[in-house]
């Protein structure tokens, strides 16, 4: 059997810088040997362990969609010993990727439902993997309706904003952008924060409506009641969680809430699942 | 000691009736022989649970900290110290804490207890200066001054150097003429020896950190030893690392260390971490004539500048 | 602290402490110098080094 | 079922031989108490070891451990692809430990062998590994491992179960493995079956008698999580802890770890260390915020662990094999047995 800590050879093919204020980069990979690819095999929503050799390893949702062959990117937020050293790292060098690692979103579960994507900040990146993946002409008739409500800081602060501006043309999808505020007269979207625009905007639940949640605590935390108040149930609200991972396949142990584990059993858990859980993350 | 008990269970009943502190910090009896646990009581009817003995070894300043309103703290006469240098630091106000210092005359080394018994100790009291210790194989009786903890046999500041009340009579204050002979047994090796001892000293640490955590002066919100960025120290047990560990960690106590020997008593695997911060302590005496916890008013000599300062590098 | 170090069994001429201002480069130099002589004469440390591998 | 009676005049030379086949581990005496070490030449596994400061679970699980490694030198074909250490393939026995450690060991490896992963640094070491176990005559005050699924003379997790009669041991052999290992010793002297049945027999319940510690986890699997999580002695459990790491390093069944990357010129080293749920950067992410930032939180997790969320996960249990070390070594004497009390008679009040 394969050895789970040891990461597939990756090069570095490319490196955008995703925001105005160069917080986050995106990095694309490619596979150094090509049968690799076949064994990252992934679903939209489950993460994978950025791993540098002397330096250490990170946890970090998958942002290419399973349609997208030939490589796999990652956005990744310069924050501690690891993304740093990563957002200095150059085209060509080499590195290691381990997974894809946890559980995905409920896409068996979401098949001829409508389905709202609703996301804050750096935490969109699993969320376009997924609005990719219900795009791609072979998955769209799967699903009924979709919404995405995103939201950033401002305009520049926007992840992938090529691409949802090309959403936002698109009749299959409706799009809900929107940013704390902005001085551009030009800004032709929302303007609000994220659970006000859910709540103004997102389609009322029915049972075949489900929500996917993926943003910063603070904006979870307010857009719970916004979707409560739409009629949403608790098992019909999806949410992506984070907490301090190290192994990412369920034994180390330090990223528990209760008996879950949120690298292994997660990081995708229904609320109704959390409400049953301690609040540890 | 039982004298001592009764007083403090009185004083802690008045503080609590009174409400003139929220909280009493002290002892209460263990659930196994030789132990007693911190204990932290909010009702007066609640005091009837501590206890003071030779068991004691841990020092209370360790929970007096980012505590809400005004608490009281049983403490020897090391932890007073430990409470002046809280104090000098502005880690705690003087006005909230009420000390209730206790005149001691030391408590008792378990690890040579222990050492006696080839089983476990099952039974073990204290009668005056008489220790009854029992296992299931044999009985004996010791002469609690024969088995007192290293730093108190040298201790020369048994009675409490601030309180608000005492909970015993104050006790007579040994003589010690030698008051570090460790250190001069120690720097009378020669270097390879000496550095043959530390390794010897430090084999078995598992880096549980107790050491570091039973010590009140070890107050940092983020230890070298955790900081990643930059990081100080690897996380293994590579020799180098944990050595790296026990001297840094002993010389941030340098000047301020009042050998109240809670690390000691703490480390599960009885190591004497006291060989590296006795050291600094005599240092501090020999340079400075600094001995930690002793002055409200005097700031410790690592953190003022004299011109006469016996370093020569700072000329 | 070269002290502890001392008392360790780490030799003292391995550790060095100085105040030098900005201004004092002949000292720095000197200083520098100074160190780097006692320690050749020492020759490599083989205490508090961490093995790799 | 197959009995070998070992004369202790032959165990040394026995012992001694077994080292073509295995590379043996046991107890050692050290400055304040026993260790389970890897026996170096001429070194004896110590029967006379009552119980270890340290579990066994350092053999198959060190507390440091290098799992993989990279040059960073580019001039190399393979640089920055991180590889496996090698395994050391040959054989490893572990004499003289004590029930309740082999059956930590099983515990533990739930953890690491699952359906979906397999640990191969641990499972390759347990895989390697017999383990020769010795009954406990005399079992001391703080051992519970009659209540915690084990005993003295509990033979889950091992390959040989020795009873130790004074001037011989009387070895039950419970796996080929053991088997193997007692071959490899050359003890060969098979004893009746029938008497020696029932030999062991008086010795474990005579054991099992002098066991005086008892907890009771019978209402924990009822009690829904949450009511445990809520209840409000936690704070009175944890003050007095001082978050240091010793319950988790002595604890045979804590498996907990970190993973560390060491660079020196141009080469990298991946460590895993053991890592303990006490210390606030076990949790903490890198935006500073801590799911488990509080003492009470962390001191919580870790019977929670044990007490609650072992047993709802696995249905085996709790996650305790009643060593008593983590009672004997915690600093400030918080003791599991009282914790269990408490959370076992837990009621919420409405």
């Amino acid at each position: 059997m394969e050895n789970p800590y040891l990461p597939y050879p990756v090069r570095i093919d490319n490196i955008e810088i995703a925001t105005e204020d160069k917080s986050l980069k995106t990095f694309k990979f490619v596979f150094i040997n090509p049968e690799d690819e076949k064994k990252f095999s992934y679903h939209a929503g489950q993460f994978a362990e950025l791993s540098i050799p002397g330096i250490g390893e990170i946890p970090i949702g998958i942002a290419s969609s399973p349609v997208e062959k030939g490589f796999v990117k990652f956005t990744v937020f310069r924050t501690g010993v690891v993304t740093s050293h990563l957002h200095n790292m150059k085209v060509g060098d080499i590195m290691g990727i381990r997974g894809p690692l946890g559980n995905w979103y409920p896409w068996d579960k979401l098949e001829n439902k409508n389905v709202v994507i609703i996301g804050g900040g750096f935490a969109f990146t699993t969320l376009r993997s997924s609005i990719i993946y219900m795009l791609d002409p072979a998955n769209r008739k799967k699903f009924k309706n979709i919404d995405v409500v995103y939201g950033a800081r401002s305009p520049g602060m926007l992840l992938y904003r090529e691409e949802l501006y090309e959403w936002e043309k698109r009749d299959d999808i409706n799009m809900h952008i929107t940013v704390d505020g902005t001085n551009d007269t030009s800004w032709k979207y929302h303007k609000g924060f994220v659970p006000q625009i859910v709540e103004q905007n997102a389609p009322k639940a029915d049972e075949n409506t489900y929500a996917i949640i993926c943003g910063p605590p603070i904006m979870i935390k307010f857009t719970q009641p916004a979707l409560v108040a739409l009629g949403y149930k608790e098992h019909q609200i999806i949410m992506s969680l984070e907490n301090r991972m190290k192994c990412g396949i369920g034994m180390c142990g330090r990223c528990n809430i209760g008996k879950e584990l949120v690298c292994k059993d997660g990081p995708v858990f229904t609320l109704e699942q959390l409400n049953k859980t301690p609040k540890e993350y | 000691m039982d004298t001592c008990i009764q007083k403090i269970r009185e004083i802690a009943f008045q503080l609590l009736d009174k409400k003139e502190v929220e909280r009493v910090i002290g002892f209460s009896n263990g659930t196994i022989p030789m132990a007693t646990s911190p204990i932290t009581i909010a009702s007066k009817q609640d005091t009837e649970k501590l206890v003071f003995n030779s068991t004691c070894g841990l020092n209370l300043a360790n929970y007096i900290r980012q505590q809400k309103g005004k608490i009281a703290v049983i403490a020897k006469g090391c932890d007073t110290r430990n409470i002046v240098t809280h104090i000098i630091e502005n880690q705690v106000k003087r006005d909230q804490i009420y000390i209730i210092g206790v005149p001691c005359k030391g408590m008792i080394n378990k690890s040579k207890i222990k050492a006696l018994f080839e089983d476990e100790i099952i039974k073990f009291d204290e009668d005056g200066e008489i220790l009854n210790v029992e296992s299931s194989s044999k009985k004996e009786k010791l002469n609690k001054k024969d088995y007192l903890r290293h730093n108190c046999s040298l201790c020369q500041h048994r009675n409490p150097v601030i309180y608000d009340v005492l909970a015993g009579e104050r006790v007579e204050e040994q003589i010690i003429d030698v008051p570090y002979p460790d250190v001069e047994k120690i720097a009378a090796m020669d270097a390879d020896t000496r550095w043959g001892h530390f390794q010897d000293l430090t084999k078995n640490c598992i880096r549980c950190y107790a050491c570091r955590n039973a010590c009140p002066l070890c107050y940092c919100p983020t230890c070298f030893v955790d900081e990643s960025g930059p990081q100080w120290v690897g996380k293994g047990q590579d020799k180098t690392d944990v050595n790296t560990f026990h001297f840094l960690r002993a010389f941030h106590c340098a000047g301020r260390c009042t050998d109240c020997g809670a690390c000691v008593e703490a480390c599960p695997m009885e190591i004497n971490v006291r060989d590296f911060t006795r050291k600094l302590n005599k240092d501090s005496l020999d340079m400075f004539g600094w001995e930690a916890g002793l002055d409200l008013t005097k700031r410790p000599p690592l953190d003022a500048y004299s011109p006469d300062d016996p370093n020569h590098f700072i000329k | 602290m070269g002290n502890l170090l001392e008392h360790m069994g780490i030799e003292r001429d391995r550790i060095n402490f100085s105040w030098i201002s900005s201004a004092e480069a002949t000292k720095f130099v000197e200083v520098v110098k100074e160190i780097s002589n006692k320690v050749r004469a020492l020759g490599p440390n083989k205490k508090l080094v961490k093995d790799y591998n | 079922m197959k009995f070998i009676t070992i004369d202790k005049k032959n165990w040394a030379k026995g012992i001694e031989k077994s080292r073509e086949t295995y590379r043996l581990f046991g107890p050692v005496k050290d400055k304040n108490g026993f260790f389970i070490r890897d026996l170096e030449k001429d070194m004896l596994p110590d029967m006379t070891c009552n119980d270890s400061v340290m579990s066994v679970k350092s053999v198959l699980f060190p507390q440091t451990e290098k799992i993989l490694f990279a040059s960073l030198n580019e001039a190399k074909e393979d640089h920055h692809i991180m590889k496996r250490v090698p395994f050391d393939p040959k054989q490893r026995a572990v004499v003289g430990i004590k029930p309740y450690d082999a059956k930590a060991v099983e515990l533990v490896k739930m953890n690491f062998d699952t359906d979906d992963y397999r640990d191969p640094y641990w499972c390759d070491a347990y895989e390697a590994t017999t383990f020769v176990g010795v009954g406990i005559n005399k079992p001391g005050p703080f051992d519970f491992s009659t209540s915690t699924g084990t005993g003295p003379f509990s033979e889950t997790g091992l390959d040989v179960l020795m009873a130790d009669l004074d001037d011989a041991y009387l070895a039950k052999i419970l796996t080929d493995k053991g088997d193997a290992f007692m071959k490899s010793c050359g003890f060969d002297k098979v004893a009746d079956e029938k008497e020696s049945l029932a030999l062991f027999d008086i010795l474990r319940k005579e054991a099992e008698k002098n066991i005086s510690s008892h907890i009771d986890s019978s209402k924990l699997k009822d009690k829904t999580v949450l009511e445990l999580h809520e209840a409000p002695f936690w704070d009175d459990i944890a003050f007095s802890c001082i978050n240091c790491g010793t319950c988790t390093f002595v604890c045979p069944t804590c498996w907990c770890f970190d993973i560390q990357d060491e660079a020196k010129q141009k080469y990298a080293s991946r460590f895993r260390n053991w890592d303990t749920c006490m210390s606030p950067l076990f949790t903490k992410h890198a935006t500073g915020h801590n799911p488990r930032d509080s003492k009470t939180q962390r001191v919580r997790q870790r019977f929670m662990h044990k007490l609650k969320y072992f047993i709802d996960k696995y249905d085996q249990g709790i996650m305790c094999v009643g060593c008593g070390r983590c009672v004997k070594s915690c600093p400030v004497n918080i003791d599991i047995r009282e914790v269990c009390k408490i959370m076992n008679s837990y009621v919420k009040s409405n």
